[in-house]
């Protein structure tokens, strides 16, 4: 139990996210709010990859007397990561641009102002 | 953005090329040290953009177009693709990794020697179309990301932005 | 080996790759010509065509078919990313190219006074690329890389008219809604991973347990799927970005909803298919749950639409409607299928599911086309300024007349086929069921009956006097779809046995899906 | 704090009870037991894909389509800002 404290901070960072989606009235908040549910996401990958006193899996000048594949962390959750870590740059982008252009049209970030799309 | 001070665009200028050419080391052995296309992509981008924050958008805009840049972008996602279906037409399956073991004329190989089992010096001529694709992606990802901070940089720097 | 069997062999990967290479080199070819570059796009829509009914010739005759990228043989365990297409997936890979195909013939008049066009075409090669691989692909993760793509492409479709306030915030709306789906997606990916060290979705349907960590993905990913197609009670960006979109976009974004529907089956009927082997009915609590929202949506839906006064977000609530009753069919055959009594009910419900999904695209896609040729002539969305609109747009209101006719399920469109499917099925599970999804089938032929009398018919107004018939594509595009909505009215039985019937067998025949990637073992 | 809240506030603390309750019942960190599949990769990336990156060889080669996947990612969000912040044609 008290080993998975990791998997506690991943919980606790992507609710912290979905707090600011939900509760925050600010775009730019918003966006913090989805990028932090996307840190937690990508610490969860990594942190499921971890074999304890695993070095990289890379072959290039491998410590001495190192065993493999037993002490390598795992290759995936890494590869699942760094895929995902661009995806959130690619989303992040996207967004930033439109609260850009919602700024230039309605001179407010706050969400309240701006709903105009009801029922 | 505007123009920043004197100091900080000098001190970029020493930079700028320190940070270029550890991002292309970065990309040019993903396939043997920690990192790749995306990763050093990403610092050679970066490098850019701390130009683009020195000097200013209107600077910036003024030397390179962002057309040009998607057309850089476009050119490393086809060439990625192309990666790809050449496995298609050489390996006989798509994404095959068709240059390992392959050798082209008497001795040479383009990236394909086979490292030995176990741990091993870094041998630069290994890994099949990995470093291709690393370059593919490294182009794109230095074009697509400068490519968007520029945009957004101009487009706020514009006066219909400033109410 | 012939020509013809190497391209069948490759085609999975092709089906993919073609409109990929073709959004890549679209804005260098758009350099060049604006007509070039509308044919390049179409011919790439065309090859992809060519290659999806390659692969369904063999399909439906010869079974699955297992693509492994990078790899002559299958190696166990499976490490690589592999396509798994069975006769579900062809079948959803038809319905895309229909609607992309139709929607870039509509594209070619509709979109030439606006500027752009060169990221317009990319971005529709892939979101058509990015549905067609949520369909086709045997992998997970690669299914959520997927969903990425066709959530980020949409949504910048969906904002392409930057002056207008409304489509930034129906686009910001979907990007936060799906992007957040989207990880909860991965964080179910991640679940996977820690207890059964894969990925691929065969291996994985093989050894799943159904544990609580299985019960928290299987929530996850059906909320979030849903969520993507529509479900209520989070249905809300769906009005808004169908309605703010442009139509000729619309009807992509249609195909991209119904990949995540899709995913719903897949998930719920083959990964997790072991899982609920041993359930009876008054355990499935998930089935009942899932028919409880789809009712909900089909009311919310019809209730909704009926207070629309925007042609485009009234559509945009009778989509939400026609979403409910596919839902419907998910959850009786969540219900039913395993109970050995009620299979047949079953299996009835999910034909009438799947045969909806196509008619749902066409009928709810025609009716945006058709809204998007009245945006087009007279420059108006809203209904209460419309008026006297057959007199000068004859064969528009015809498509409109077909499509009212289908979406409510009136007897010679195709509509009525599916939904009498999905009565007949509810109707044996529990009467009050069907007759709610009856009721609220003849409130949508209501709500069409008033829409077309004020818009279509009524007194002539000045304003419109010299309003024209729209242009020859734009008419291309509806009548191709109106004249698949006849004939698939006119012949159901045929359709059902040839398209429908392959497509429910293979999602049920879970044990073929697996053995077709892990060999018997 | 409004009705509105209240009933947000209980749906968010349900859901992290169910998501705290899965965190705890994921294997211990630090010991993902057997993984057949990181085992194969570990054991066969310098013979298969010729490589000493073990990372590498799963982004590229045995995962390759899913890189393409990303990289197309990539493409699209840039697409799409340059579509967002076009200027008009004169």
């Amino acid at each position: 139990m008290i080993y998975n404290i990791p998997f506690i901070a991943v919980v606790v960072m992507i609710f912290i996210g979905l707090y600011a989606v939900v509760f925050r009235r600010n775009l730019i908040k918003m966006v913090i709010g989805i990028t932090i549910i996307e840190c937690g996401v990508n610490l969860f990958l990594i942190t499921l990859g971890y074999r304890e006193g695993g070095v990289a899996p890379i072959y290039t000048s491998l410590p001495k007397g190192t065993r493999y594949p037993s002490e390598m962390v795992l290759p995936v959750p890494q590869a699942l990561t760094l895929t995902s870590i661009v995806i959130g740059v690619a989303v992040l982008a996207l967004m930033l641009s439109l609260v850009m252009h919602i700024y230039k049209h309605y001179g407010t970030l706050d969400v309240r102002k701006i709903r105009r799309l009801k029922e | 953005m505007s123009e920043m001070s004197k100091i900080v665009r000098t001190i970029s200028n020493v930079i700028f090329p320190l940070i270029t050419i550890f991002g292309l080391y970065v990309i040019a052995h993903g396939h043997l040290t920690p990192g790749g296309g995306f990763q050093g992509g990403a610092v050679v981008a970066s490098g850019c953009i701390m130009l683009l924050a020195a000097y200013g958008s209107a600077w910036a805009f003024e030397r390179i177009k962002e057309k040009r840049l998607t057309a850089f972008e476009s050119l490393g996602a086809v060439w990625f693709i192309g990666v790809a279906f050449l496995g298609l037409f050489v390996g006989g399956i798509f994404f095959a990794n068709f240059l390992v073991g392959l050798k082209l004329f008497d001795n040479f190989t383009l990236f394909g020697n086979i490292p030995v089992v176990g741990s091993t010096l870094a041998d630069i001529n290994t890994g099949g179309v990995l470093p291709l694709m690393n370059f593919a992606v490294g182009l794109k990802v230095i074009a697509g990301l400068f490519a968007v901070v520029l945009v957004m940089a101009y487009a706020s720097s514009l006066k219909e932005w400033k109410k | 080996m012939n020509l013809l069997d190497v391209l069948i062999q490759h085609s999975p990967p092709l089906i993919v790759a073609v409109p990929l290479l073709g959004a890549f080199l679209t804005p260098l070819v758009g350099r060049i010509n604006e007509k070039v570059r509308n044919i390049f796009a179409l011919v790439m829509i065309s090859i992809t065509g060519f290659f999806i009914a390659l692969l369904a010739s063999d399909v439906f005759t010869n079974g699955p078919r297992v693509y492994v990228f990078g790899a002559q043989n299958l190696t166990l365990p499976v490490v690589r990313v592999l396509f798994e297409v069975d006769s579900l997936s062809i079948f959803m890979a038809i319905v895309t190219f229909i609607l992309a195909f139709v929607a870039l013939v509509y594209s070619w008049s509709f979109m030439k006074e606006n500027d752009g066009l060169d990221k317009y075409y990319t971005l529709v090669l892939l979101v058509v690329a990015s549905t067609l691989g949520m369909e086709l692909t045997g992998d997970i993760f690669n299914f959520f890389v997927f969903l990425e793509i066709s959530c980020i492409s949409s949504c910048a479709l969906i904002a392409f008219w930057v002056h207008k306030g409304e489509s930034l915030e129906a686009a910001f709306k979907y990007i936060v809604i799906s992007s957040i789906g989207a990880l909860f997606v991965l964080f179910a990916v991640g679940i996977f991973y820690a207890q059964y060290n894969a990925l691929n979705i065969a291996t994985l349907a093989n050894v799943i347990q159904f544990t609580f960590l299985d019960k928290v993905a299987l929530v996850l990913l059906v909320v979030v799927l849903g969520m993507k197609a529509g479900l209520v009670p989070m249905h809300m960006w769906l009005p808004d970005s169908y309605g703010e979109a442009p139509p000729s976009v619309t009807i992509v974004i249609i195909g991209a909803t119904q990949a995540s529907l899709y995913g719903v089956f897949r998930m719920c009927f083959t990964l997790y298919s072991g899982a609920f082997q041993n359930i009876t009915i008054s355990e499935s609590t998930i089935g009942l749950i899932i028919i409880m929202l789809a009712l909900l949506t089909i009311l919310i839906g019809v209730l909704m639409a009926l207070i629309q006064t925007d042609f485009r977000r009234l559509i945009g609530f009778v989509a939400v409607a026609e979403i409910g009753y596919i839902f419907l069919t998910i959850g009786v055959g969540l219900v039913t299928l395993h109970d050995p009594d009620m299979i047949e009910v079953g299996k009835t419900a999910m034909q009438g599911g799947i045969f909806h999904i196509i008619n749902d695209c066409l009928d709810v896609g025609l009716l945006f086309l058709v809204a998007g040729a009245i945006y087009y002539a007279t420059r108006e969305t809203s209904l209460n300024e419309m008026s006297g609109l057959a007199r000068n747009m004859r064969c528009t209101t015809i498509f409109f007349l077909i499509g009212l006719l289908a979406v409510s399920g009136i007897p010679p469109m195709n509509g009525f086929a599916s939904k009498l499917l999905i009565y007949q099925s509810t109707y044996q599970l529990n009467p009050i069921i069907s007759i709610i999804a009856i009721l609220a089938s003849i409130m949508l032929l209501a709500i069409f009956v008033k829409v077309f009398y004020s818009a279509f018919l009524g007194p002539k107004i000045s304003k419109f006097e010299n309003v024209k018939e729209v242009s020859k594509s734009m008419l291309i595009g509806m009548g191709v779809v109106s004249c698949i909505i006849i004939i698939f009215g006119l012949f159901p039985n045929i359709v059902i046995h040839y398209l429908v019937e392959p497509a429910v067998n293979a999602l049920l025949n879970n044990a073929q899906y697996i053995s077709v990637v892990l060999g018997g073992v | 704090m409004t009705t509105r809240h209240i009933v947000a506030v209980l749906v968010f603390s349900i859901v992290a009870v169910f998501f705290v309750f899965s965190a705890l019942m994921i294997h211990p960190f630090g010991d993902p037991g057997s993984p057949d599949m990181d085992n194969h990769i570990i054991k066969n990336t310098q013979t298969e894909a010729g490589t000493n990156n073990g990372v590498t060889s799963v982004v590229f080669d045995y995962r390759g389509f899913d890189t393409l996947g990303e990289a197309t990612i990539l493409f699209t969000a840039v697409a799409g800002v340059m579509m967002i912040f076009r200027r008009k044609k004169r």
